[in-house]
């Protein structure tokens, strides 16, 4: 019986990732356009988008191969998987032990490959700055990010997202120096990974800013429309992926099936904090600079590496 | 003859033949550097034979003949016959600074004293205290080889070298066993042999005997 | 008997090719001796074998485990090397470079050659090993200067001084290891033999017999080619003929060595201490660095092989001073397969120069390419002399190397040091003249194959296996040399 | 009737190649037929390998072997147990791919030259690495271990009229040569302490075992063996030889050195401190990670900058073996604390790695080789749009980057993840100087997964993707079937490694059985074959099938859904940004790509960057071309190596003053030789 409740809520989960991520950046482009004092085309804009997308036809550059065209599906995959695990509404995941927070900065891993290579696909100078760019931005942020989970795993004692969820909510609540610089790393990493302002503009196609979009720029219809899913659904992960991490209070515990509901409001709450946090760095910050970058995820890395020396040094 | 008139007799002997070694160290006329070699060969045989008597040992008598007629009468025939035939009698040889050469040449006098000292010491034999003139005559022959210019004074400077050598085993032991002896002195002849070619060859090759021509063989700077 | 037949038939052979030494059949006349020579050698091992240590011609000669193998190499060596010496001079003698006089010289000298060296060995009298060693010198000193040409009179030149002089300290060495002997031994030959000498070796003057074992050091130190003595042989193998210089590298030095270690042997006995052990390990190394330093700059292919000659005479006297089982095994073993393999290198080397018309290093070039048997057999030689295994030069060095780091760490660093720069500077010369292409000036030849081949085997099997009969004389030696 | 034992044939196996490499000169005439004959065996004696090396494993049992051959009182000592069963296994199982993949590369070889001294060494390659995992006394080890090398270069040098090649195998000879001495050394310590040095009985491992060694004399003994097996492996700063053999040597001997030899190394690493002597002091552990965290960063980097795809692949070895040192130190800190099952853990890790990189570089290499027969290029700037003219090798050397980047499912994240779990373990570990260095390490070893990702996609992206950038049409064809099998046997070898990490794990228990005193195997199999939970599984989990499962019914149910409308989908040029006249040379190229990194990393690197006019008679301001350059070199070369050689041929040329060829001066010294040693003695 207990394996068909979290099935169940195995099952929902997935479905308030896959509903619920695009609502989340539509809440984003919403606060953003009522802080920048612009008409907003509301939080449901997103679901209108992708939509449109998928109904459009497909134009293949002339030289893209089967890479070119997998790619959307495999990041699509991956991402999802990853919505699978991280627990953003209950901790009872049968697939939360397929793959812990190690294996989860793998599965994002994966969809960036692939989408970098298909930016390399079509052979243009556009795409392939794009992948470059893009592989820069994650060579360094990767290491930040783990650096930063595993902080909290050895805090947790376990590298399994809902154990550590577990554990932090059931525990004593401390003040953990470790804690908030991988907080404050994770943040920095967050914002790298997900394309965010000062790092990269998800609203731009100037050659100049683009990273994230020049790579994706080929694609069309359908196939955009899953990349851009994918996106949403990215962002949206980064940032449960944050809640969970460090403000894990009123995720579902195990066969706690009447949480749910209290779990999915306690996240809109959060999320809602999230999203205008964000805004307000997205609005302050002007984008950087290429090779600023690297140095902005160099401070991330060294705060998450800090985080875990003062781990083994201080507790 | 007593045993205290050979040993002085033989004293003596030892004296003079540190003295031609000194000789052939300094002289630079090539004759008379030969009659100088003939010289110490002669006072050799005779210092063999001196103690070959006192020890009653005959062997020594058969030694001493040979350096006779090996050191004394055909080497440098030898080596005067080459000389002549190659036309080289004349030259006159430029010796590195002779003060300083003497010096050394005492330096290594001294040196074998010594170091013999201690052998002396255990020996029991009449001819005990010439080994240090023995093994100085070695040394002063190595030196004339390292101070001459020329192949054939290079060939005296041996020959002296090896004068040394035999000095030190009648000095020492009285004598090598006969075999030994009879041995060496036939590689000495073969030696002679050898350097006679040796002469000519140099000779057709180099057109002189200058060592300083034969520097051809070495590494590249 | 079997001694003097041994030695007789060399000394016949030479007064035969003295005789008939340019005729067209001279060269199997020559090998003809010299495998007779080694038909007795290895009649005469068998007896040694079976029947232990032997003295013979009134005591004047002996054979134990010490120098059967080396009577055994010598002898073996000197026959391949007739043989390969029949192509190659008279590929020499095509050439114009050698008369008929020059052949019979040649043809007899090299018999006479190794009848002083197979006598350096089998004597029991230190004075006639002496004898032999200067005969063994005045023979080959004529072969270096064969050609005529001017610097091959001044390495024969050079090679008759230093060596002259060399040897003439040896003989100060003897008439004072006669001195101390004489009076535990009395009068005559008896107190110059070793069979006695070892025996009582502990009741000699320590004093006069380390002063005796400068003098053996200094002298035939020279003839091993130990720095700073060495200068002679790279100018000696190098003008040479080859065949000369395969038996000069592969035999007489080992010779030299034989005796030195013998010398040795005695004054530890004296002594009671290893200073003769130390004075042997510094030239050793010494010889080992200096020479490994000298390889990196040649350009003269023979030369370079006669530094790696005293190379490898370095290591092994290095070994023999270190002592201790395990060292003196490999420095045993050491001088057996360094013979064989340098003389067959030397046979390489002979044959590529003879292809190329020149002995510069620059100019030999594609060597398998062009001639497969050369070429790998060059390769290969290297591949061995630097002391990879499966060769048997790698089991010495093996030893050694592990008998260092238990006996003298400290000294570990410059071993491996000498091996390293040696190893990299024939590597380094030698990879481009065998491999690449074949140069339009290279003509092919008739080579001999079977030298190369049987020595390259030789080394091979001994670097993987050991004979029961070679392993108990070597451990035999051992025990002899402690 | 019973089977023969393993190591029966295992020493079988061996003796196949050994009469394999002997009698391949009689076929010399019949090339075409000697490489089938010679390769068949080879594949025969592989699987034969495969049988011996799994089987001991499985069963655990040490078997042991003496051969009458060898020195008089030291005859060949043979044992096979679990650990060289586990490296037997990974060299057959590679040499069985590369065996099949060589049927046809052989073949491309054929056009141009003989390849008799090529099979013949290839024969005595795979001997010699496999006697070195069954050698059981020094001697015999070093003898193989010299004959694997010494081997390898004859096939490094294969293409002997090339300089490169030359240059390559001579530096890879002599550092190897030199490494070997200093293993050799350590073996002289070990046996000297070891009982009956004097009769040769000392030289067997075990004599070494029961020897009691003084601390100060184990740590020299490691260190050199260490130094000697490092230069081996290719760890910084011994890697020189490596990016330099590794191109020149033929693909197929690239696989096998870049996927066993550098393994083989490995072994000798973990024979020698978990079997032979024990770890005595901590630092060497340290050591060992350290300078696999140096190795692993700065071997990635340099590989970022490479334009030669072979010479990029030398550099990743460099950098996974680094990963493999990790393990490796981690391991070997564990057991210095006695914190047995840690050990267990980090050392699965190491060899799981290095079981996991000999099959995907062994993979990459063999792709790199499909490529190079079929372009005749090895420069990546020249290559592009492969994906279409070789769909089925651009398929598997995507499976081989996906593995070397450390991507699910393939097996090269199993082996990165069992590491960072050894990691996250290390907060046990006692002293600050550990805990200062554990985050550090995880850090770094983080850091060099990302940017082999990166790297990677840079491969794969400018060798197979986009458009062809040498001149003219793409000549380029598919690879023949032979290749080809061999490829996809190692690729689907890298998938299934990934996805069944538990049931290897549980295989290879008995080799940390054996070293460490503890497996993972009950652990690690507690939640099935489904799961792989090497601690427990509240501390971590990772189920390879699930991970493969999921996202392949993410993308069937995301095709299907999004695909139901059968939308048209129409081909059209891409968008040049209003400029008409894209070229194929306007492509993001391997340098371009490499720029930021290069930018940011600049300082660890040697940048040779040059821009120049290609018309001198313009000012500079008016130009329309230019031509630009950029080399990037290795800094280790200048920092040791340069100034070593310089010292050498400096000393060198002072040494031969001594022979100047004056007679006198001969003299002289031998005078003065004669009175130094008499005033000395």
């Amino acid at each position: 019986m207990r394996i068909v409740y979290s099935l169940i809520i195995e099952a929902a989960q997935i479905a308030v990732v896959l509903a619920v991520a695009p609502a989340f950046v539509g809440w984003v482009r919403m606060l953003k356009c009522r802080a920048q004092g612009r008409a907003s085309a509301g939080i449901l804009q997103p679901y209108r988008d992708l939509r449109r997308l998928f109904y459009k036809d497909v134009v293949l550059a002339g030289n893209a191969s089967w890479i070119f065209r997998s790619a959307p599906y495999v990041a699509f995959g991956a991402t999802v998987l990853a919505g699978a695990i991280i627990p953003v509404i209950s901790t009872d995941l049968p697939l939360g032990l397929t793959a812990d927070v190690i294996a989860l900065v793998a599965v994002f891993a994966i969809a960036r490959f692939f989408t970098a290579l298909a930016g390399m696909d079509i052979g243009t100078a556009f795409g392939g700055m794009g992948s470059s760019r893009e592989m820069m931005v994650a060579s360094l942020a990767e290491p930040a990010m783990l650096m930063s989970v595993f902080t909290i795993s050895l805090v947790a004692g376990s590298t399994t997202l809902s154990e550590m969820v577990r554990v932090i909510t059931s525990g004593q609540f401390v003040f953990r120096p470790s804690m908030a610089l991988a907080l404050m790393a994770f943040v920095l990493i967050g914002i790298a990974e997900t394309g965010r302002i000062p790092v990269d503009n998800p609203a731009t196609h100037l050659e100049l800013t683009m990273i994230h979009e020049a790579m994706v720029l080929e694609y069309s219809g359908r196939h955009l429309a899953l990349i851009e899913w994918a996106g949403m659904i990215k962002l949206f992960l980064f940032a449960s992926l944050g809640v969970a991490l460090f403000v894990p209070w009123g995720i579902g515990g195990p066969h706690e099936v009447f949480m749910v509901p209290v779990a999915v409001v306690s996240l809109a709450i959060k999320l809602g904090i999230v999203g205008v946090c964000l805004v307000l760095v997205e609005t302050r910050l002007a984008k950087m600079r290429i090779f600023q970058v690297p140095e902005f995820l160099g401070v991330a890395f060294i705060l998450a590496t800090l985080g875990m020396l003062s781990f083994f040094m201080l507790e | 003859m007593t045993a205290g008139l050979a040993v002085q007799i033989n004293s003596v002997l030892a004296a003079l033949i540190l003295l031609t070694s000194f000789g052939l160290l300094v002289q630079r006329r090539i004759y008379g550097m030969l009659r100088l070699f003939a010289w110490q060969g002669a006072f050799l045989s005779l210092s063999t034979a001196i103690v070959g008597y006192t020890a009653g040992l005959h062997h020594l008598y058969i030694s001493a003949a040979l350096t006779l007629a090996l050191k004394v009468f055909a080497l440098p025939y030898i080596l005067y016959v080459l000389i002549h035939r190659l036309e080289i009698k004349r030259d006159v040889e430029e010796l590195v600074n002779i003060p300083t050469t003497m010096l050394i040449g005492i330096a290594l006098v001294i040196f074998s004293y010594y170091l013999t000292a201690p052998i002396r010491e255990l020996s029991t034999l009449i001819t005990r205290s010439t080994l240090a003139v023995a093994l100085a005559t070695v040394m002063i022959g190595l030196l004339i080889m390292i101070t001459r210019r020329k192949a054939v004074t290079q060939i005296i400077g041996f020959l002296a070298l090896e004068n040394g050598l035999f000095f030190a085993a009648t000095s020492a032991t009285y004598g090598m066993p006969l075999v030994v002896e009879l041995g060496v002195a036939l590689d000495i002849l073969i030696a002679a042999f050898i350097f006679g070619i040796f002469f000519y060859h140099i000779r057709t090759s180099f057109d002189s005997l200058e060592l300083k021509d034969m520097e051809k063989l070495k590494e590249d700077e | 008997m079997l001694i003097l037949v041994l030695l007789g038939i060399n000394l016949l052979a030479a007064a035969v090719l003295a005789v008939i030494g340019e005729k067209r059949y001279a060269p199997e006349v020559n090998i003809l001796g010299s495998a007779a020579t080694f038909v007795a050698s290895v009649f005469l091992a068998a007896d040694v074998y079976y029947n232990g240590r032997m003295i013979s011609g009134r005591e004047y000669f002996f054979v134990d485990e010490f120098n059967v193998y080396l009577a055994v190499l010598t002898a073996f060596v000197s026959m391949t090397t007739a043989v390969f010496s029949r192509p190659y001079m008279r590929h020499e003698q095509e050439r114009g470079r050698l008369g008929k006089v020059a052949m019979r010289f040649y043809h007899a000298m090299f018999q006479l050659f190794i009848f002083a060296m197979l006598m350096a060995l089998l004597t029991n009298n230190v004075g006639i090993l002496w004898i032999s060693m200067e005969l063994a010198t005045l023979s080959t000193v004529l072969l270096v200067s064969l050609y005529r040409t001017p610097s091959s009179v001044e390495a024969a030149w050079k090679y008759f001084i230093l060596c002259g002089v060399g040897i003439a300290l040896a003989l100060f060495g003897t008439v004072l290891l006669y001195f101390a002997a004489e009076k535990v031994l009395g009068e005559g030959s008896k107190a110059l033999q070793w069979t006695n000498l070892a025996a009582v070796s502990g009741s000699l003057e320590p004093t006069v017999l380390s002063l005796a074992f400068v003098f053996f050091m200094v002298g035939y130190g020279t003839k091993v080619g130990l720095v700073p003595l060495h200068n002679w042989l790279p100018d000696a193998h190098a003008e040479g003929p080859t065949p000369i210089s395969a038996v000069l590298s592969g035999l007489l030095l080992n010779i030299a060595l034989y005796a030195l270690v013998r010398c040795k042997t005695l004054v530890d006995g004296a002594t009671h201490g290893n200073r003769a052990g130390q004075i042997m390990m510094a030239f050793g190394l010494v010889s080992l660095l200096v020479s490994a330093f000298s390889l990196l700059r040649q350009k003269d292919i023979k030369r370079m092989f006669s530094y790696s000659s005293i190379e490898h005479m370095g290591i092994a006297t290095y070994a023999f001073g270190l002592g201790g089982s395990v060292a003196t095994f490999g420095a045993l073993l050491h001088m057996l397969v360094h013979s064989l393999t340098k003389s067959a290198i030397f046979f390489t080397v002979g044959h590529a120069s003879q292809m190329h018309g020149t002995q510069e290093i620059s100019r030999i070039r594609g060597l398998i390419k062009g001639n497969p048997l050369v070429g790998w057999g060059l390769m290969l030689g290297v591949a061995a002399i630097i002391g990879l295994p499966p060769f048997g030069l790698f089991t010495s060095e093996f030893l050694i190397l592990t008998a260092t780091m238990k006996s003298a760490p400290l000294l570990a660093p410059f071993f491996l040091l000498g091996l390293a720069i040696a190893f990299a500077a024939l590597l380094r010369k030698v990879m481009p003249m065998v491999f690449g292409a074949v140069p339009d000036y290279q003509h092919n030849q008739r080579v001999s194959h079977t030298p190369v081949i049987l020595h390259m085997i030789l080394v091979l099997v001994l670097g993987l296996y050991l004979p029961v009969f070679l392993s108990q004389w070597l451990h035999g030696a051992v025990r002899l040399l402690r | 009737m019973t089977l023969p034992t393993p190591l029966a044939v295992a020493f079988f196996t061996a003796l196949i190649f050994i009469i394999m490499a002997v009698v391949s000169p009689l076929l010399a005439s019949r090339q075409a037929s000697l490489i089938r004959i010679a390769f068949f065996f080879s594949v025969v004696a592989c699987i034969m390998g495969l049988y011996a090396g799994f089987s001991v494993v499985l069963s655990g049992q040490a078997e042991t072997l003496t051969l009458p051959i060898g020195l008089p009182d030291l005859p060949f000592y043979l044992r096979l147990d679990a650990l060289s069963g586990f490296f037997f296994t990974i060299t057959s199982l590679l040499g069985l791919f590369v065996s099949v993949y060589s049927f046809g590369y052989v073949k491309g070889l054929l056009d141009r030259r003989p390849v008799t001294s090529f099979v013949v060494f290839y024969n005595l390659f795979m001997a010699g690495m496999l006697l070195v995992l069954m050698a059981d006394d020094a001697y015999f080890f070093m003898i193989s271990w010299e004959l694997m090398t010494v081997s390898s270069f004859f096939l490094v040098c294969f293409e002997d009229e090339s300089l490169e090649a030359r240059r390559a195998a001579f530096i890879y000879l002599l550092i190897a040569h030199v490494g070997a001495m200093t293993i050799l050394l350590a073996f002289g310590i070990l046996a000297g302490f070891a009982a009956g040095f004097e009769s040769f009985r000392g030289f067997t491992f075990e004599a070494m075992r029961t020897a009691s060694i003084p601390r100060s004399w184990a740590s020299i003994a490691f260190v050199l063996a260490f130094f000697g097996f490092a230069a081996k492996a290719g760890v910084i700063p011994m890697h020189v030889w490596l990016p330099e053999a590794h191109p020149a040597a033929p693909s197929n001997v690239s696989a096998l050195m870049s996927g066993v030899m550098l393994k083989v190394a490995i072994y000798g690493i973990v024979r020698l401190a978990f079997d032979i002597f024990p770890i005595t002091a901590w630092w060497w552990g340290g050591l060992v990670l350290c300078l696999g965290l140096v190795s692993a960063v700065m071997g990635i980097l340099y590989a970022l900058m490479q334009v030669d795809l072979k010479r990029l692949l030398a550099y990743s070895s460099v950098e996974n073996v680094g990963i493999i040192m990790i393990s490796l130190g981690l391991a070997m800190l564990f057991k210095f604390h006695n914190l047995n099952l840690l050990a267990a853990l980090a050392l699965t890790a190491s060899l799981y790695h290095c079981l996991n990189h000999a099959l995907f570089k062994g993979l990459l290499f063999m792709g790199a080789g499909a490529i190079l027969h079929s372009t005749h290029e090895r420069n990546m700037e020249r290559m592009g749009g492969l994906i279409h003219r070789m769909p089925q090798t651009a398929l598997v050397f995507l499976a081989g980057c996906l593995a070397v980047s450390a991507l699910p499912p393939f097996n090269g994240f199993v082996s990165e993840w069992l590491a960072f779990q050894a990691f996250l373990q290390s907060s046990v570990l006692p002293g600050q100087v550990l805990k200062l260095l554990s985050p550090l390490g995880a850090a770094l070893l983080a850091l060099a997964a990302a940017m082999s990702a990166r790297c990677f996609v840079k491969v794969y992206g400018v060798v197979f993707l986009g458009r062809w950038r040498g001149q003219g049409q793409c000549q380029a064809q598919e690879t023949g079937l032979a290749m080809r099998a061999g490829m996809w046997l190692a690729a689907g070898a890298c998938l299934a490694l990934g996805v069944f990490p538990t049931l290897v794990i549980g295989w290879m228990d008995t080799v940390t059985n054996e070293l460490t005193g503890a497996g993972l195997k009950a652990s690690a199999q507690a939640y099935g074959w489904l799961w792989l939970t090497p601690v427990s599984a509240a501390r971590a989990s990772y189920s390879g099938p699930l991970v493969f499962a999921v996202i392949a019914v993410v993308i069937l149910a995301a095709y299907l859904v999004f695909h139901s409308r059968k939308g048209v989908v129409r081909r059209s040029a891409v968008w040049d940004c209003g400029y008409p006249g894209l070229t194929n040379r306007m492509q993001y190229n391997s340098t371009s790509f490499a720029m930021p990194l290069r930018r940011i990393f600049g300082s660890l690197l040697i940048i040779k960057e040059t821009v120049r006019p290609c018309d001198v008679t313009r000012p500079a301001a008016f130009q329309e071309r230019f031509t630009y350059e950029v080399k990037v070199l290795d800094r280790v070369w200048y920092i040791f190596y340069k100034p070593l050689t310089q010292a050498v041929f400096w000393i060198a040329r002072h040494a031969t003053r001594l022979q100047n060829g004056r007679i006198q001066i001969y003299l002289m010294y031998s005078l003065i030789t004669l009175i130094v040693l008499l005033v000395f003695s």
